[in-house]
């Protein structure tokens, strides 16, 4: 079902001459699926930052005896699942303002802890979605750089350049077919060379200083999305 | 700072507060939302405002209303931008409102520099992207760093679940959020709490601000929101 | 019993040309007297630190009913007078490390956070001992600067750049004779300028970047007490 | 930094650390001091140590018996002279050891910086003192200040009051002080406590170090010294 194979970036590719996403659609990941990959990834005992979104779905992938222990950056260490009926207190949420709950083993630090905390290099893994990673782990996740759009970063810059690992979760085509996995961002950066390890529902790709290198491919081989996202396989 | 103060409405607690003041409002969304003070501060009138918060308002009520009332000259802010955000949006786009958006983590650590009589200090977040623009990069051990400035308010509109009566205060959960660091921050701090208690109540170990950083408490009836749409 | 008097430091008294202790000796106030003398001007509700040695006697002459609230730089708000018997706790010590007792509403905080209590300037007074302080409000009390003395500065020069205010407590002249309120100090300094006053058994002054100014003396005229420091009477 | 290790002697807590190493060491005096670690720290054998502490050991136990049995190349503490520095004394009077003193804010600032991921701030303390030299000072709003560098540890030594399996710490009264700072400054960092709980017997609203910053923790059987003239 998986193969895994090895690219580097090809220093000359033209950043733009790209072949569109792979035809065999049917074999991608759900975002639950991929969920479940990044998961089995995360070492036990890990401490681990899931930014809003699709990362918030890894939680439920965890093993309940895996020891991760979730840090969310308004404010909290182990936390829980997401509250439900009575369980809900205005006063216990998540990063994505979602009302959740507390462990045994919890504790509570103000803002400036939190994010010393993070910016310190305490956190393990970081999961991100984003916009674009380029090739040498630049990360591209708070802006559209449109002229209409109004910026807002939240925790973003200070969780991309934090955790010792940072690794983004995404589909690795956008709707219309343009690859996010990318020579360069267009958009406006996050943060620089601060992802090391790309999940998409069609694979997973370390990148970094290096250039990018193909772990594992889902229902397209590895000589296809080198293709289609012009990267060279080594 | 003297002793705090103990008044009997929120409206007693905002008195005082200048047009084109820098006032910064606790709380991430709704939690930790000082609604009172702020409620109080529109009442109050004070206009021409600098906010610093977390957040540009949500839904219609709290910083939202506030905005709404156009008392508000700038925000500065590290997510003015979401789903319940409609009046920020709307001012935005109409040019009626200037923004200034500043990372989470910068904007804590800035008032925390505030509060600690630190001058400046050089932070990782934001090196080689839009936001480091006019800031001054430096190199220290291999690593790059922007040279961030303290972020003092005014004033600081915070809310916590309790105080004892000489000011020491103790926060609920993911409530505490940017409480402590502005209470630190600020010339006049101000906050709502669900109860005020003895002193001798609270445990020492415990106590999150200690009341040197508080001015004024009020005891308010109701703290927490129901807002249709608004997070 | 005291007399108040003005005096402007002359820009050029020659920093040497003392006159040695006024001869009254025996009208000059005991430490305790000044300690008493100090806490009558601390104003109700203050944030105070005391320091190590003769300040401490200042908390034994506030009223009960006068709201200050003591600091220790060693982590707490509130701090209570002395522990004895059985009210003795190894954990619970000032910045001297004499056992104490805490207050009802005090409340603890590690080191990174006492001292940025006091750097942010939220103390409202500080009381010092010093070998010198000059008449621009210098201060030395860390360090003799003799080459066989080890150097030792605790949270000296924290403290004297720390509080709104800053008041030194010390006897005016050395057992030998020498004035300690000085043109300039000859010994290392603690901190520029962050003196705003200075309680001695001979009288109190005034110093800053506007020079010295006598507001009270004790069993010594402020006329004597001018030449024998060698400031100008304005 | 993955889950807090609970182990079964001071022996086993501080293993592997290496000739060499710098070691933030925790107390103020002999309160917070972790006794039993050092004295595994003084049988386990690591030499040529930098030791950063507030003092440079009391008494003869503690940091003192450390630096009597010659594994301490440097200390950088803020009081290292008081009545009962003996041991100190003697060997920096021959010598034997290297002495930096730092302002006892800083000496907190500077491991709270190397902590919370700052490269550098600039700080008031010790403008225009003999301290002050050789560090670039810089004038930010009319006010000076000299810039500071983080401190590091490879390892922290520190004593706590409570932990909960996960690492979770609470302290006791005035023995906090450098604790939690120290926590945050260590590659690795190793706790010793009066008594492990269970993870949920600790208010997450009153947990003063959080488990992320704990390695190594080691119940032991009497925190407190008597010392015959030392404090």
């Amino acid at each position: 079902m998986t193969t895994t194979s090895t690219a580097t970036s090809s220093a000359t590719s033209s950043g733009q001459a790209y072949a569109g996403a792979p035809r065999s659609a049917e074999h991608r990941l759900s975002m639950d699926e991929l969920a479940a990959v990044i998961a089995r990834d995360i070492p036990a005992g890990s401490f681990v930052n899931l930014g809003i979104g699709q990362p918030t779905k890894i939680a439920d992938h965890l093993p309940a005896d895996s020891g991760v222990v979730l840090h969310t950056e308004n404010g909290m260490l182990n936390m829980g699942p997401k509250a439900e009926g009575d369980a809900v207190d205005p006063d216990l949420t998540n990063a994505g303002k979602v009302p959740v709950t507390e462990l045994p083993g919890a504790a509570y630090f103000h803002h400036a802890d939190s994010f010393a905390m993070m910016r310190g290099g305490h956190l393990d893994v970081c999961v991100l979605g984003a916009y674009q990673v380029a090739f040498n782990g630049d990360l591209a996740n708070w802006h559209t750089g449109r002229p209409d759009d109004i910026p807002a970063v939240g925790g973003a810059m200070d969780l991309a350049i934090g955790a010792k690992d940072v690794y983004v979760m995404m589909t690795l085509f956008t709707r219309s077919g343009e690859p996010k996995l990318v020579p360069q961002c267009a958009y406006p950066l996050t943060g620089v060379g601060c992802v090391s390890r790309v999940y998409t529902d069609c694979g997973v790709f370390d990148v970094g200083p290096d250039g990018v290198r193909i772990r594992e491919t889902y229902g397209v081989s590895a000589h296809e999305l080198a293709e289609g996202l012009g990267i060279t396989l080594s | 700072m003297s002793r705090a103060e103990i008044v009997e409405s929120a409206d007693a607690a905002v008195a005082g507060i200048e047009d084109g003041s820098t006032v910064l409002v606790g709380g991430f969304g709704l939690a930790g939302m000082p609604f009172d003070l702020i409620d109080a501060l529109i009442r109050q009138g004070a206009k021409d405002l600098t906010i610093v918060s977390n957040n540009a308002g949500n839904g219609d009520v709290g910083l939202a209303a506030l905005l709404a009332a156009g008392r508000v000259r700038k925000v500065l802010c590290s997510f003015p931008r979401q789903a319940d955000s409609w009046v920020f949006d709307g001012l935005y786009r109409e040019g009626k409102i200037e923004l200034e958006v500043v990372p989470q983590g910068n904007l804590a650590e800035r008032m925390r520099a505030a509060g600690a009589g630190i001058g400046a200090f050089y932070c990782p977040t934001a090196v080689g992207t839009p936001l480091a623009e006019g800031k001054e990069e430096r190199e220290i051990d291999g690593r790059k760093y922007l040279l961030e400035y303290p972020i003092r308010g005014d004033y600081a509109l915070i809310g916590a679940h309790l105080a004892d009566a000489m000011g020491n205060l103790v926060y609920r959960k993911t409530a505490r959020n940017f409480g402590p660091v502005m209470a630190t921050a600020a010339t006049t701090t101000i906050v709502q709490v669900d109860e005020v208690v003895e002193p001798g109540t609270l445990d020492p170990e415990a106590v999150v601000t200690p009341s040197i950083y508080v001015d004024r408490v009020v005891q308010v009836a109701a703290r927490h929101y129901t807002v249709q749409g608004a997070r």
